[in-house]
């Protein structure tokens, strides 16, 4: 480890009475590779947020290479040499790899754009850390690997000598995360500074020479990677003890409840699907792997009730499956969307409505369109207290919650059947990614409901691009690979070598 | 330890912080300030034509406010912008971005003509209490069939609907022009391009002797009302909200996207369809191409105001209609040129909103 | 004696031509001291009865304007103030006790006008530019063509509305597009028009007011409102205390100097002899009563291919 | 047929790219507004504000083209006011445009009406005179400021798409928030291309006032910028389509003109008027599966807030 490139000192930054960082300090090496590690909500992004310009903190300052950085200018960290990737992807869709990358590298008031020079330049980075782009497809037409590319090439291309990454590896496929590992590694040897966020434990443990643990806001522990294990880390983060999730076999298949025959669906791209039959059973959980953009989206989707089949048929318990949301909700089918603050919710109404929101209908919850609002609000209580949503009470905006906790909410709205509804408990389970960017605690909490859902006689479609756990919940596991469906198979049937050969499409 | 080496950068000036609570006083001091803002600025117009300020606010405030017959007139002149502001706030609440009210609100007035109006001296024979609904049904789905459209292309095709309900005023307005001119002309109106009147029973009563409010008042009244229910309440209410808050969401959780955007275009277009049947009936009993001035785009500036809750539009109708007619009353007092009253109106508009967002952000600076 | 307190309410700028005559002849009484006058402009439909009302509160003793659109609303006001007068453009009857009305009747010279314009075409075409078809417009042009008529049977006309008062682009545009079929004299109802004849080198006749200055070489005649004869009779009588409900429509005519043809000015020369014969005797005629120009408030139609 | 003799009239031509001026210029600034996310629905009285400012300098002695920067300069102050409102404090975009329309309609009528108290016909200033020295048929019958408007067509199209201040004022207007972790000023740029677009309206207004018509007029703008409003969409957002667009509805205008006074027209002359405008909306139909949104037009941004 060299000298200190980046030392922030006692950044403090409040949202209203929430602390999101409290009076952290934390330094990076050249050549090191640190890893931040913590809970939802720790903190972690609020942190490198700051030091990127994006926030202005409300105490502390930042060094960068021995100058001080000006708070709240982006600019400045990139002139300073910083670069970041954000957790959500932050580019134009519309506009070329090309535009995207080469925005804002030149003066501004420079009467004409040297793109061919760009062009080049963009070409030989990429060739440098090996990661192939097309600089003139647009954005929009790219899978979710290249695009992730993209945003690490906007970083290099600039020449950054400190880069962040945030959850860069939440979506993409092993073989696209073994890629980036070994890029990021030959760049820490040619002397770039990192920070890595990360809730894989086990990317941590591979890719950084330091961890850093965030809790509540505060820097609870820092240590040498080296002297470290998953249990130490895990109870830094959370405070406790954590269990992993245990597999269980499933206890009794039953029949099947939902049967795809020869399935065709419109879409764009690699995202529809193209002749697809499967049947999910009763008190089993069948897990769907795949890189994603290969028709994941479609399949959920279909399933949920938002999109249609264009071609073959889909019976719901020997009837043909619903066209809309409401009636699929009707008929016992509980969805979880790949995308909470996108879909899941609807963020600026309160928590209470979006506990009810599927079920409004319902004869408990409305009379005459007239909203029995004691009953919902009831039930919401009820959703919140199962599911333990914390953090916002029934009467804040949902966007208030945490993803974990917004993701609970969803998981009770789904499963948790009111008094009046005819269908007890789901019949059949969609959830597309659950667990996606949560937590090692709401990992295990979200898991373990579906499994507790299975075992209660459910069937479970588990779309998932998480390997571990695809592997950890599925009984039965399938690979999707451009808008085909592999052969279910007996989980123990799989390796991972060979799920990853599948899921490149050999 | 610390080393001298220039700053990387100048840090932006000001920014905006979301406040986590908003006190009652800010809540009540920012329309205040607002105001207090805007008659600053106006008084520089008034010292440039020469008039005395002094006397300008007492005069603005007596001219809105001041009198029995200003608040009449006042009353008036909100029924029909409370109506286009409902309006507004329907669309809006589910992002339907309506601009189309003026044309809406034309097509009602012309509606509620052709159906109570006295055609060959006398309409039709028909008893008030069944044609005075009639009458107000068939301008509500005028003004709704006039929003249908928009909201369909928007729905099915992508059009844009600002664009669309913005074209079409001008095409209604049109329409309008050729019917008073052809078809729905007054025979006695000397040539005029009036359409015929409403007949007598039609027209609402008046709620005060010698002015001009009239029942329409307590239609919008009710109204509001209604719609307040209808957010708070219902399904429907509900099935809105979280359209126009995160549509995809709102699909998701089943809400029928189609038919509440379609719900939402008919009742939108049939509040501003009713403004200008209420208007007819209560104020000019026939139709002419200049009866509105502007109602349907004042009523986007009175949803805004209102925060879009209904009951808010009673309160910036009576503001915006105040506005108008105190400082109308006021130009022609002091002697300044009647425009004046529009840029208040307009300022205050600018200067209510900024208030506004700074009870819900604080502006921090560096 | 203390001066009349007089006030005026019209639904347009002063710069619409008709409005501005009647501001003109007030502020001519004004300038002559024998009034006290205000006004207010561009009032909309929806505050007329307002506005009517707080002059009338004022204690204005004379009130002016039109009603076209607001007729109902402005009788109410004046059955509420009988004791203040009312003079007001109205297309209807008028009111006893106090509310009077007047329209401008200036058909007569619209007539020579047009008698003019008839000798003056050479491609027998005649371009007609509207803003509204309302009556006030239709029955000047409609005694416009019949005179070009009268000189001139063979010409056509070719009739356009821009539908808006206001937009003299777009009325200039609609006068081109006359010009490019042949239309070589333009009847100037709006802004705009004498401006694509002079630019096109055609000849323009004017309308309401006089703007010969303006276009030496393009406008050769005007119809001309006056309303003096109007304005000064009803101050004339509020003062006596003899006003009373009546049509003043006759005090636009040409027998009480209420409209005339403007002076031929510029094209005293350019203009045929045997025309300004014809026209000259027209006018005696008119004034001897002995010639009634029809007034036909029906819209205009294109008589041209 | 009658149709094809108004279509072979040079005249009719010329018409047509005489309406289009002012729709090119307003079409051209709400583009730029709207590339960069920002609606403007404050053209309809920044058009009057130029028109105001511009004839109101050139009536006061300044040079033409110095009325023609004065109404720039006119539109650029509202165009300021907006983007404070819009982009500053990420108040509605739509209900700002109202408010700065009636704002500055308002203040033009007002400052026309204290500077002009006593006036019975405007009084007029000398415009423009057609580029008679042009070679090229039709163009010559046209002032300086059609070829200024033709010529800005390709220089925002280059501006867009070859320079680096067009790729940025496009990426605020797509993704802004990578445009700001690219280190760009959202706000900076959004209010530049709002300043830009809006002196474009106020010389769009200044060409009624010093090209097409020689005096000011209450109303005069009479609904042309809520036109452009609707061409911007038509046009997909790409200046060439914008040119396309003004064009298009200048042709069914000057179309319309000329068919109203034909003798045998049965139809009320208010369905000719009509024909523009619907033919837009049909238009935008068409074109409306193609259309390519800026992903944020109409999204505030307020930079740390998610
Ligand atoms: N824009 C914001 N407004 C209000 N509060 C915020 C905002 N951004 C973050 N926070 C708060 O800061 C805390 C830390 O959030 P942050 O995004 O930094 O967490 P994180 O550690 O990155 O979580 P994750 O692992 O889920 O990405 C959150 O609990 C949240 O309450
Ligand atoms: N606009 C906002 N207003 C108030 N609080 C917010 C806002 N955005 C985020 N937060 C806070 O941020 C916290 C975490 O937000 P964030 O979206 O980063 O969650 P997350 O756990 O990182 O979810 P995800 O895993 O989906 O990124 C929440 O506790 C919430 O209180
Ligand atoms: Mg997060
Ligand atoms: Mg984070």
């Amino acid at each position: 480890m060299g000298d200190s490139v980046l030392r922030l000192r006692g950044i403090t930054k409040r949202f209203g009475s929430l602390v999101a960082n409290d009076a952290i300090s934390l330094e990076l090496g050249a050549g090191e590779a640190l890893a931040l590690l913590g809970e939802n909500g720790a903190g972690k992004s609020t942190l490198m947020s700051i030091l990127f310009g994006h926030y202005t903190a409300d105490a502390g300052d930042i060094e960068v290479f021995g100058r001080p950085l000006a708070p709240g200018l982006p600019k400045a960290a990139l002139a300073a040499g910083v670069g970041m990737v954000h957790q959500h992807f932050t580019l134009a869709d519309n506009l070329s790899v090309l535009d995207n990358v080469m925005m804002g590298t030149e003066p501004l008031w420079q009467p004409f754009s040297r793109r061919s020079a760009a062009r080049a330049r963009l070409l030989e980075v990429s060739a440098r850390f090996g990661l192939p782009v097309k600089p003139e497809a647009r954005v929009g037409s790219l899978s979710v690997g290249e695009r992730q590319r993209v945003e690490i090439l906007k970083a290099l291309y600039r020449g950054a000598r400190i880069l962040i990454l945030d959850e860069p590896t939440a979506v993409l496929t092993p073989q696209e995360s073994e890629a980036l590992f070994g890029t990021l590694s030959q760049m820490v040897t040619g002397g770039l500074s990192i920070i890595f966020i990360s809730h894989k434990l086990d990317e941590v443990l591979r890719v950084s020479h330091r961890i850093a643990v965030l809790r509540g806001g505060r820097l609870v522990a820092q240590a040498p990677t080296r002297e470290t294990t998953r249990a130490q880390l895990a109870l830094w983060m959370v405070g406790h003890a954590v269990a992993g999730v245990k597999r269980t076999p499933a206890l009794q298949v039953g029949d099947a409840v939902c049967v795809l025959d020869h399935v065709r669906t419109a879409g764009r791209g690699h995202d529809r699907l193209l002749d697809v039959s499967l049947s999910l059973r009763a008190g089993e959980i069948t897990a769907v792997a795949g890189v994603s953009g290969n028709g994941q989206v479609a399949l959920a989707e279909l399933l949920s009730g938002t999109r249609r089949a264009t071609g073959g048929s889909v019976q719901l318990m020997g009837r043909a499956l619903p066209a809309s949301p409401a009636r699929l909700v009707r008929r016992g089918v509980a969805r979880i969307p790949e995308d909470r603050h996108a879909v899941g919710v609807v963020g600026d109404l309160p928590v209470w409505e979006n506990a009810v929101s599927e079920r409004l209908r319902n004869a408990g919850f409305s009379r005459w369109l007239w909203v029995r609002r004691a009953a919902a609000r009831a039930h919401a209580r009820r959703v919140e207290q199962a599911f333990d949503v914390r953090g916002a009470g029934l009467d804040a905006p949902a966007r208030a919650l945490s993803g974990g906790n917004m993701q609970k909410l969803i998981l009770g709205r789904a499963l948790l059947a009111p008094d009046a509804a005819k269908n007890k408990t789901a019949r059949l389970i969609v959830a597309h990614q659950p667990t996606w960017g949560l937590d090692v605690g709401a990992v295990a909490y979200v898991q373990q409901q579906l499994i507790a859902a299975r075992d209660a006689g459910a069937a479970v479609l588990l779309i998932s691009d998480d390997l571990d756990e695809v592997l950890a919940l599925g009984d039965r596991v399938a690979v999707m690979h451009g808008g085909r469906l592999g052969e279910p198979r007996p989980a123990s049937a799989w390796t991972r070598e060979a799920i990853g050969l599948a899921m490149a499409g050999a | 330890m610390p080393r001298r080496a220039p700053k990387l950068g100048t840090a932006p000036v000001m920014r905006l912080e979301r406040r986590h609570e908003t006190s009652r006083a800010a809540l009540l001091l920012a329309p205040v300030g607002a105001i207090g803002f805007t008659l600053l600025v106006s008084a520089l117009l008034v010292l440039w034509a020469g008039a005395p300020v002094g006397r300008t606010y007492a005069l603005l405030l007596q001219g809105g406010f001041g009198s029995v017959f200003a608040w009449s007139e006042t009353l008036t002149r909100a029924t029909p912008l409370i109506l286009t502001g409902l309006a507004a706030t329907v669309a809006f609440k589910a992002r339907l971005y309506n601009i189309g009210a003026e044309g809406q609100f034309y097509g009602g007035a012309l509606a509620a003509v052709a159906v109570g109006g006295l055609h060959g001296g006398t309409g039709f024979a028909l008893p008030a209490w069944l044609l005075f609904p009639l009458m107000m049904a068939a301008a509500a789905c005028v003004g709704a069939l006039l929003l249908l459209g928009p909201a369909l292309m928007k729905n099915k095709l992508g059009v844009d609907e600002v664009v669309t309900t913005l074209l079409i005023n001008f095409i209604v307005l049109l329409g309008a022009s050729a019917l008073l001119d052809g078809p729905m002309k007054d025979p006695s109106a000397m040539g005029w391009p009036q359409s015929v009147s409403l007949q007598p029973e039609l027209e609402l009563s008046r709620l005060v002797a010698q002015t001009r409010v009239h029942t329409g008042l307590l239609w919008a009244g009710v109204l509001a009302l209604l719609a307040w229910v209808l957010f708070k309440y219902t399904v429907i209410g509900f099935d809105i909200r979280a359209l126009g808050a995160n549509a995809r969401a709102a699909a998701f959780a089943g809400v029928p996207v189609t038919r509440t955007l379609v719900l939402v275009a008919l009742i939108s277009g049939a509040l501003a369809g009713l403004a200008g049947a209420i208007e007819v009936a209560g104020r000019t009993s026939y139709v002419t191409l200049d009866m509105s001035p502007g109602y349907g785009y004042s009523g986007i500036v009175i949803a805004m105001l209102a925060g879009l809750h209904p009951l808010g539009v009673l309160a910036a109708g009576v503001f915006v209609a105040g506005v108008q007619v105190g400082a109308d009353t006021m130009s022609r007092a002091i002697g300044v040129p009647t425009y004046i009253a529009d840029v208040i109106v307009a300022a205050s508009l600018i200067a209510v909103l900024v208030a506004t967002l700074l009870t819900q952000y604080r502006a921090r600076w560096k | 004696q203390a001066k009349l307190k007089v006030a005026a309410v019209y639904t347009v700028p002063f710069e619409q031509q008709w409005v501005g005559r009647i501001h003109k002849a007030l502020k001519a009484a004004e300038a002559r001291g024998e009034i006290e006058y205000k006004a207010t402009e561009n009032v909309a439909n929806a505050d007329y009865e307002r506005v009517m009302r707080e002059y009338a509160q004022a204690g204005n003793q004379l009130i002016l304007g039109e009603v076209f659109g607001v007729e109902a609303a402005a009788r109410k006001v004046a059955k509420d103030f009988p004791k203040t007068a009312f003079l007001m453009g109205s297309s209807l009857k008028p009111q006893a006790p106090n509310f009077s009305v007047f329209d401008n009747y200036i058909q007569e010279p619209a007539y020579l006008s047009g008698m003019v314009a008839g000798g003056m075409t050479k491609t027998n075409r005649i371009g007609m530019v509207g803003g509204f078809p309302i009556p006030e417009v239709n029955r000047l042009m409609n005694a416009f063509m019949a005179g070009a008529k009268e000189t001139n049977p063979k010409v056509e006309f070719s009739v356009s509305f821009i539908n808006s008062w206001f937009d003299p682009p777009k009325a200039k545009e609609a006068a081109f597009a006359m010009i490019d079929k042949g239309a070589d004299v333009m009847y100037a109802e709006r802004f705009g028009v004498s401006d694509a004849a002079k630019e096109k080198g055609k000849l323009a006749i004017g309308n309401v007011i006089d703007t010969q200055d303006k276009y030496p070489d393009t406008v050769v005649a005007s119809a001309l409102w006056n309303f003096e004869p109007s304005a000064n009779r009803a101050i004339k009588l509020v003062k006596e205390g003899k006003f009373v409900a009546e049509d003043y429509g006759p005090y636009s005519m040409m027998k009480h100097k209420g409209s005339e043809l403007a002076p031929l000015g510029t094209f005293e020369k350019k203009v045929p002899p045997e025309i300004v014969a014809k026209v000259k005797a027209k006018e005696a005629d008119i004034l001897a009563g002995k010639f009634t120009v029809k007034v036909d408030d029906s819209q205009p139609k294109s008589t041209a291919k | 047929m009658e149709i094809a003799e108004i279509l072979s009239n040079q005249a009719f031509w010329v018409a047509v790219l005489r309406i289009a001026t002012p729709l090119v210029f307003g079409t051209l600034g709400v583009l730029l507004c709207e590339r960069a996310g920002v609606l403007n629905l404050g053209i309809e009285g920044i058009m009057v504000a130029g028109a105001f400012a511009g004839w109101l300098a050139v009536y006061a002695g300044a040079p033409l083209w110095a009325g023609v920067a004065v109404a720039a300069i006119a539109g650029a102050v509202f165009g300021l006011l907006h983007a404070l409102l819009t982009v500053g404090l990420a108040l509605s975009q739509h209900v700002s445009g109202l408010g700065i329309t009636l704002l500055a309609t308002a203040l033009s009528y007002y400052g026309y009406r204290v500077s002009f108290p006593k006036v019975n016909t405007p009084p007029t200033v000398t415009p423009f005179a057609p580029m008679e020295w042009l070679p090229i048929p039709v163009l010559d019958a046209q002032t300086p400021l059609t070829l200024l408007a033709l010529l800005l067509v390709p220089l925002l199209a280059y501006l867009l798409y070859r320079t680096p201040m067009g790729l940025a004022l496009r990426m605020v207007g797509e993704n802004p928030q990578a445009a700001e972790g690219q280190g760009v000023s959202v706000a900076a740029a959004r209010t530049g291309a709002i300043v830009a677009g809006s002196a474009l309206m106020g010389v769009a207004g200044s060409f009624l006032t010093l090209s097409a018509f020689n005096a000011f007029f209450f109303n005069m703008v009479n609904g042309r910028g809520w036109i452009c409003v609707a061409l911007v969409v038509f046009a997909s957002w790409r200046p060439g389509k914008a040119l396309l667009g003004a064009l298009l509805f200048a042709f069914f205008d000057a179309l319309q003109l000329r068919l109203q006074q034909s003798g045998d027209a049965l139809l009320p002359y208010q369905l000719y008027l009509m024909l523009p405008y619907v033919l837009s909306i049909v238009a935008l139909v068409l074109v409306a599966r193609k259309a390519g949104y800026p992903q944020a037009l109409m999204k505030p941004y307020r930079k740390g807030e998610r």
